[in-house]
């Protein structure tokens, strides 16, 4: 029951410089002989910063990119993976990051999508949703395979892929961080999945930036840091610090600084308000230098609370207070004229124009504050984007480097940069912190606390526990669209009474 | 709830054009001319219907079409205008011709877009014993039992007597550009190979030819970039009027004044700009009398007056030169 | 999604039926029988260009060569026929310059990663270009009887190009529906990231499609000569909007991945249907454009906009 | 040692600044290859004249391409274009000529008409969200019917100089179209560069819902791009009645749709939105006319014109896509 059936030894990738010819004689690599190997039935966990080359690693399992050096060794034999296709072949199942499903054919088709089952040259549908709703099943999942994937929500969809992954029976997982976008039930469903799989001796390699997780359900922790293996660690013999160590090089301070104090003043009031005509109305209050969690689970409604605050979205009834005046058609214009700000959950969808530069994304927000007279001059401009990179401390070549090109922390960090290169008064956060790595993280965490010193009020949406708990003055938690409970500091937050909140 | 109001609305809309469609097809015959509303309300007689490439910006089309509209009302039968819409659309012609013998006009004056591709609905026409005059255009010979005669101009005369014009305006000697139609335009393909063979064994060279797609910028741009290849040029032949003011911009560009220039059709506006001196001379065809004569010939075999099959298959509307020699008549009997 | 196109077509066939009830109801021998054949048999030549084009619009592309490729593969067809060459060879001669076209196109857009609108519309003008070379910029008619019969004659009272067409969209259909292929064709439209990592190789799928279109094209163009007895070097001009309109109006949608070959023959229908009303009508021709570009837009901002409310509330919880 | 190493970098940094120019002037490299050829090789080309010719033919699509290039860069298509401009030519020529109303007049209901136009299909794009390449077909058709409608298929020709004088005063060796067709350019040049709509309206062009978030005004940028497409396709009538000096309906028509767009796309706009510069779009347009020049000049037969014209633009835009693919 222990012996290894993977083997990656002296996985090498070199960097590329612009015409894609790979510099092998610099000492800049993006994986630099890695080793790892994967036990039957284990749940192996690859930890590291974003960059440090988890995801690249995986691909070259994967098949999706080749090694430049090294060797992938399965069951003993030698592998080679010229495509997506080979490597599942040879029982490697990928459920990646993002989701990879067609959203506008029915989970059947997909399932079987690239293998399809065929009677004399016709699809055999019937034969393909028996199967389809079999696998289903076993991944105790009920629903009609006849149903359109766009339908289902995110954590659905991820149990769709992991069934898929089954149906071509792996023996190996690769999960890159498949718990980004799921609520906590859902994770739960998941870890029990995994287990389950465990037991059939099926081995996991799980990507994660979350250490509550890997204590879950991990057998072994590798972590890399800037493509190299920077250690090795049983989760028996777990320690905190010496994990953080193995991947920032340094220990952290403490994560969750606090130094800013809620003022009086109320800066945004909402009263009954209906995010949809079937839920309940809902009232929620965040006052000067106030960070205010809102925690719930992913579907409960809270983007959909922010959007309706922000403007990005209708809702049927109720008021929308801001400092002290009713706000009538909130539009995002008026909201960025107003000194509303909002931070998309999703970056890439409608938190940043991912083919413009770095300096186009910061200023495009405030952009007639900035220029009144509607013409753009360069050395105000490039001025306004110089100090933003300074201050959040964005790696990049130059502020005229596409973001597309930068990496999810800075990616991240371009985003805050463009919503308080202009002071807001009121700032919604959603999911500040999705998928991008501890430093990173810490550096917002001190950003939101400076900012909430500054007086700014913060509203922050998070499905991270320790997040929620480290940064907030005051927790909603929402249930199906409505508020389900208040938590005050003073009350003590506890994961317990929040998730009670999640599941009223 | 929702969905349900949507699809009532879809279908409101529906049934709102097809009335608006409707009563489109009454009040445009008023736009036409008022006489013809009382008439057409009236039911006045048989339906006579004209199908020919377009009336845009085609003063030659449009005459006859007015002729054959006027006749027709004159005599108290109610007129029917169906073009294709623009210069090649073969194909539509011919649905509208089907579409014509589906609702059982009486009779069918026509001027085919092309010799070939109305024979086929033509014989269904015959099957559906709906007599059909042509104007114009004929169709490809040895199908003469289609229809009870062809009335025009046979453009390839009319090109060759355009050449012979040009011929003797430059003493059989010098250098002319050709401006076409459009490609694949039997009528304008036929004024220009007749007016090659009427300047055959003359001295006169081609020094260039392009289509100028009956369009006035088209033919402006071609002009301008052959006298960039050979500004030597004489005379310039036109496939129409149409294009005329094109071909006169290009050559004040290109500071040419002694340039003679003929066309074909004979409109007006030709007279004008020969009187002005801008147009050398023009082929004027009769539109009127194709008009009239098919009309008379169709209403005379819808009444049995006249035996279809004694009319002649070919009555010549006759063509005539204008130049400043006979601007007098010209004006008369322009359209 | 699978609902919503149910009541797209649902919506489709509706106006379709009214808009016949009430054109019916003004207009004398609209309801004879062989008006209706007439409509479905004007509409043919559309509707067969129309399963291809479906198919590209579905993998995010849009085809604007169909116009030079009816009047291309007609021609080469027609040219050979003249000469004498057996009618068989001449179709399959034509179909498979259609079907070069096509492939052309595909290799355009999937390997040089060219606009699919602008490849297809250049490669258009190069093969109406071409017809008009081959013909010298005339036309030529008068073909074999057994040619003509394809587009003319009629069997068991309704016409052979009516049951021509009806061939191409049952099997069109068949295709997306029952075969790999079609299901990949889908789910190329839904998410190109997918099906490449499923190891399937897209390319080679959008190069099919466009040929398909190709050969869709190329059979219209031959279909229609044989109707009008006469291949026009430029008798494809008309139906190169016409097509993609009939697609849309059929509710294909031109963000890719969804839209059904039956309901792009609706689409047809729909045109041809308001073309032939507004001619039995003796509607002026002036005022026919009006109205035709009206319903285009109307149809289509109904179906979009039933569309939208659908998705929205299947998002909301 | 050092110094080889600084000779890579110039030479390498030589090479990236070639690189980065072909990259972002694909249109212009592509001209003046053509151009090259058509000097070498086509008689008559070579003559101050025949340049003067090609700018004056492309000073007109080049206001039109500019007008297209915008809706292009919000991912939208206006297909409505060439029947605007025989509309608004018949529209200035019934009021000028025909009805005799003062230039001023007849242009300023021209220009109108255009852009009302334009905001019509700006709105059902926007609002109904209908595709604007639905849209603006139909709109197609129902102003071609209007065109002729309004008259009632005939032409205006010889119309009067006090109009032409708008378009035809000779400034040295140009007249006054050009200088508007530069005027133009530059304008718009500047709006593109430097102005915060601009800016605003490549972000929309990119990511719509990113730049709708950022508070962009994305409704009224939508909307506008199809008012200034059908404004410039006013313009453009206007400017084509005067070069012709005729005014009618079928002026235009979809063929010009289409090859300016055609002109736009080699000038380097792409169809998803986002890309397009007036640069691009300028020299696309000379290309063709360069094209067609030299189609003439080499003295083709008539129906090889579409054929050698096609296939030279195919070759063009496969530069621009393998360069885009290898840069």
């Amino acid at each position: 029951m222990n012996e290894t059936i993977l083997k990656m030894q002296g996985i090498t990738k070199f960097i590329f410089d612009s015409e894609g010819i790979a510099l092998k004689n610099t000492n800049v690599k993006i994986l630099e002989n890695i080793n790892f190997d994967l036990r039957r039935g284990e749940v192996h966990v690859l930890v590291g910063e974003n960059g440090a080359g988890k995801s690249t690693l995986m691909k070259i399992l994967g098949g999706i990119i080749p090694p430049d050096e090294g060797e992938i060794i399965i069951d003993g034999a030698p592998a080679v993976f010229k495509s997506a296709k080979e490597s599942k072949a040879a029982g490697i199942g990928f459920i990646h990051q993002e989701l990879n499903l067609c959203q506008n054919i029915d989970i059947a088709h997909n399932m079987f999508l690239g293998n399809e089952i065929v009677k004399n040259g016709v699809l055999n549908m019937k034969e393909m949703y028996k199967r389809s709703r079999e696998l289903l099943m076993s991944v105790g999942f009920d629903v009609n395979p006849k149903t359109i994937v766009r339908n289902l929500s995110t954590a659905q969809q991820q149990l769709i892929e992991i069934a898929k992954a089954i149906s071509c029976n792996s023996s190996i997982f690769i999960m890159d961080e498949p718990t980004a976008s799921l609520s906590q039930n859902e994770i739960n469903i998941l870890f029990k999945l995994i287990k389950e799989m465990k037991s059939k001796g099926i081995s996991i390699i799980y990507i994660s930036h979350r250490f509550e997780e890997l204590l879950q359900i991990g057998d072994r922790i590798t972590v890399l840091r800037d493509g190299k293996n920077s250690g090795n660690m049983n989760v028996s013999e777990f320690n905190y610090d010496e994990l953080v160590n193995m991947m920032v090089g340094r220990t952290l301070g403490k994560m969750h600084v606090c130094t800013h104090v809620p003022q009086e003043t109320e800066i945004l009031r909402v009263e009954n308000l209906k995010i949809s005509k079937r839920t309940l109305p809902l009232s929620i209050t965040v006052k000067k230098g106030e960070i205010v969690g809102l925690g719930g689970l992913v579907g409960s409604g809270r983007t959909e609370l922010a959007q309706s605050i922000y403007g990005a979205r209708q809702f049927p009834s109720g008021d929308i207070f801001y400092m002290g005046s009713k706000i009538r058609k909130p539009s995002p214009r008026s909201s960025v004229q107003k000194g509303i700000a909002y931070l998309s959950e999703d970056r890439k969808l409608d938190g940043l124009v991912m083919e413009m530069d770095i300096c186009k994304n910061v200023t495009l927000t405030y952009l007639d504050r900035f220029f009144k007279k509607k013409i753009i001059f360069k050395s105000r401009e490039t001025g306004i984007a110089q100090k933003q990179i300074d201050d959040l401390h964005i790696m990049c070549r130059s502020m005229y480097q596409l973001v597309n090109t930068l990496s999810g922390g800075n990616q991240q960090k371009v985003v805050l940069a463009k919503w308080i290169s202009e002071m807001p008064v009121l700032l919604i956060l959603d999911e500040p912190t999705r998928g991008i790595d501890i430093n990173a993280k810490a550096e917002i965490y001190r950003l939101m606390d400076k900012l909430a010193s500054q007086g700014v009020a913060i509203l922050m949406i998070s499905s991270e526990m320790p997040e929620l708990i480290g940064m907030s003055d005051r927790i909603y938690v929402m249930c199906a669209g409505s508020i389900s409970d208040e938590i005050n500091k003073s009350e003590g937050f506890t994961q317990e009474r929040i998730l009670q909140g999640t599941l009223k | 709830m929702k969905r349900s109001g949507l699809k009532v609305l879809a279908l409101v809309t529906v049934m709102m054009l097809l009335s608006v469609v409707s009563f489109g097809c009454t009040s445009n015959t008023a736009a036409t001319t008022a006489a013809a509303t009382t008439k057409s309300t009236a039911g006045g007689g048989k339906t006579i219907a004209f199908s020919l490439k377009t009336i845009t910006n085609d003063d030659f089309q449009k005459a006859i079409a007015d002729s054959i509209q006027s006749a027709v009302e004159a005599s108290g039968n109610t007129f029917e205008l169906v073009t294709a819409g623009d210069q090649t659309n073969v194909a539509n012609q011919v649905k509208q011709l089907e579409d014509l013998i589906a609702k059982k006009v009486d009779a069918i004056i026509l001027s085919p877009m092309d010799a070939n591709a109305v024979i086929p609905v033509l014989k269904k026409a015959k099957e559906a014993k709906i007599p059909v005059i042509l104007v114009d255009q004929t169709i490809e010979a040895g199908n003469e039992d289609l229809y009870v005669t062809y009335i025009g101009t046979d453009n390839f005369n009319a090109g060759k007597e355009a050449g012979t014009k040009v011929a003797e305006w430059l003493s059989n000697a010098g250098n002319v550009m050709i401006v076409r139609g459009a490609n694949g335009s039997s009528a304008g393909d036929q004024r220009v190979d007749g007016f090659k063979a009427g300047i055959e064994g003359t001295g006169i060279k081609i020094i260039g030819e392009q289509a100028g797609d009956w369009k006035n910028d088209k033919a402006m741009q071609v002009t301008e970039n052959m006298l960039q290849s050979n500004s030597d040029v004489q005379a310039i032949f036109t496939a129409s009027e149409v294009m005329v003011d094109g071909i006169l911009q290009a050559l004040a560009g290109a500071g040419k004044t002694d340039v003679k220039i003929m066309a074909v059709d004979g409109s007006k506006k030709a007279v004008d700009l020969i009187e002005a001196g801008d147009l050398t001379g023009t082929m004027a065809q009769f539109p009127q009398i194709m008009g009239k004569t098919a009309v008379d010939t169709i209403l005379g075999v819808l009444d049995g007056s006249i035996d279809a099959s004694k009319v002649d298959k070919y009555i010549d509307s006759g063509t005539s030169a204008y130049s400043k020699d006979n601007l007098a008549d010209a004006k008369k009997t322009a359209f | 999604m699978e609902f919503i196109i149910k009541k797209k077509s649902i919506l489709l066939v509706g106006i379709a039926a009214i808009a016949l009830l009430i054109a019916g109801s003004f207009i004398p021998y609209f309801y004879s029988a062989n008006n209706l054949l007439n409509i479905i048999r004007q509409s043919s030549v559309v509707a067969i260009c129309a399963v291809g084009v479906t198919m590209v619009i579905i993998v995010l592309g849009i085809d604007l060569s169909v116009g030079g490729i009816i009047s291309f593969s007609a021609m080469v067809c027609g040219t050979l026929m003249k000469s004498g060459t057996n009618i068989f060879i001449c179709i399959l001669a034509g179909a498979a310059v259609g079907l070069a076209f096509g492939l052309f196109n595909g290799v355009m857009v999937a390997k040089l990663g060219v606009p699919p609108f602008i490849t297809t519309l250049v490669v258009g003008q190069v093969a109406a270009g071409l017809a008009l070379v081959l013909s010298n910029g005339g036309s030529i008619g008068g073909f074999p009887e057994s040619y003509v019969f394809l587009g003319n004659g009629s069997f068991l009272g309704m016409p052979v190009s009516n049951y021509i067409m009806f061939v191409f969209v049952a099997l069109g259909s068949l295709f997306m529906a029952k075969t790999k292929m079609g299901n990949r064709i889908y789910a190329l439209g839904g998410n190109e990231m997918v099906v490449k990592q499923e190891g399937i190789n897209t390319k080679k799928i959008k190069i099919i499609v466009y040929g398909i279109s190709g050969l869709c094209a190329a059979c219209g163009g031959i279909l229609l000569s044989a109707q009008l007895d006469t291949v026009h070097p430029i008798q494809g001009e008309p139906y190169l909007l016409d097509t993609n309109a009939a697609c849309v109006i059929g509710g294909v949608s031109l963000m890719g991945g969804e839209g059904k070959i039956y309901l792009a023959f609706v689409g047809a229908m729909v045109i041809g249907l308001v073309r032939n009303a507004l001619n039995m009508l003796g509607m002026h021709p002036f005022y026919q454009n009006v109205i035709i570009g009206a319903i285009i837009i109307i149809v289509v901002a109904v179906s979009v906009w039933n569309k939208n409310k659908n998705i929205k509330e299947s998002k909301t919880f | 040692m050092s110094v080889s190493t600084k000779t890579i970098n110039r030479t390498s940094s030589v090479n990236q600044f070639f690189r980065r120019f072909v990259k972002n002037n694909g249109a212009i490299v592509i001209f003046v290859i053509i151009f090259g050829f058509a000097l070498l090789f086509v008689k008559n080309f070579a003559s101050a004249q025949n340049m003067l010719i090609i700018i004056k033919q492309s000073a007109v699509p080049v206001i039109a391409c500019i007008g297209m290039t915008m809706v292009l860069m919000t991912g939208g298509i206006d297909l409505s274009f060439g029947y605007n401009i025989g509309f608004t030519s018949i529209v200035a020529g019934l009021l000028i000529k025909t009805m005799g109303a003062p230039v001023w007049l007849g242009i300023l209901a021209a220009l109108t008409a255009g852009a009302a136009i334009g905001l019509g299909n700006g709105i059902l794009v926007d609002k109904v969200n209908v595709p604007a390449f639905i849209t603006t077909l139909g709109t197609g058709y129902i102003v071609l019917g209007a065109a002729q409608i309004v008259s009632k298929g005939n032409t205006i020709n010889k119309l009067p100089k006090n109009f032409l004088a708008v378009g035809q005063t000779p400034v040295g060796v140009f007249n006054t179209t050009i200088l508007i067709a530069i005027a133009v350019a530059v304008i718009f040049y500047i709006i593109l560069q430097r102005s915060t709509y601009g800016r605003a309206l490549s972000a929309f062009g990119y990511n719509k819902r990113a730049s709708f978030v950022s508070g962009v005004a994305t409704s009224k940028i939508h909307i506008s791009v199809y008012v200034i497409s059908g404004f410039m396709a006013a313009m453009t009538g206007i400017l084509l009645t005067i070069r012709v000096n005729c005014a009618q309906p079928d002026l235009g028509g979809g063929d010009y749709t289409f090859q300016i767009i055609t002109a736009a796309i080699i000038g380097g706009a792409s169809l998803f939105g986002g890309k397009g510069t007036i640069v691009g779009s300028v020299f696309g347009v000379l290309i063709i006319k360069v094209i067609e020049n030299c189609i003439n000049l080499a003295g083709v037969q008539y129906f090889l014109f579409q054929a050698v014209l096609g296939i030279v633009i195919l070759f063009a835009i496969v530069f621009e896509s393998i360069k885009n693919k290898k840069l």
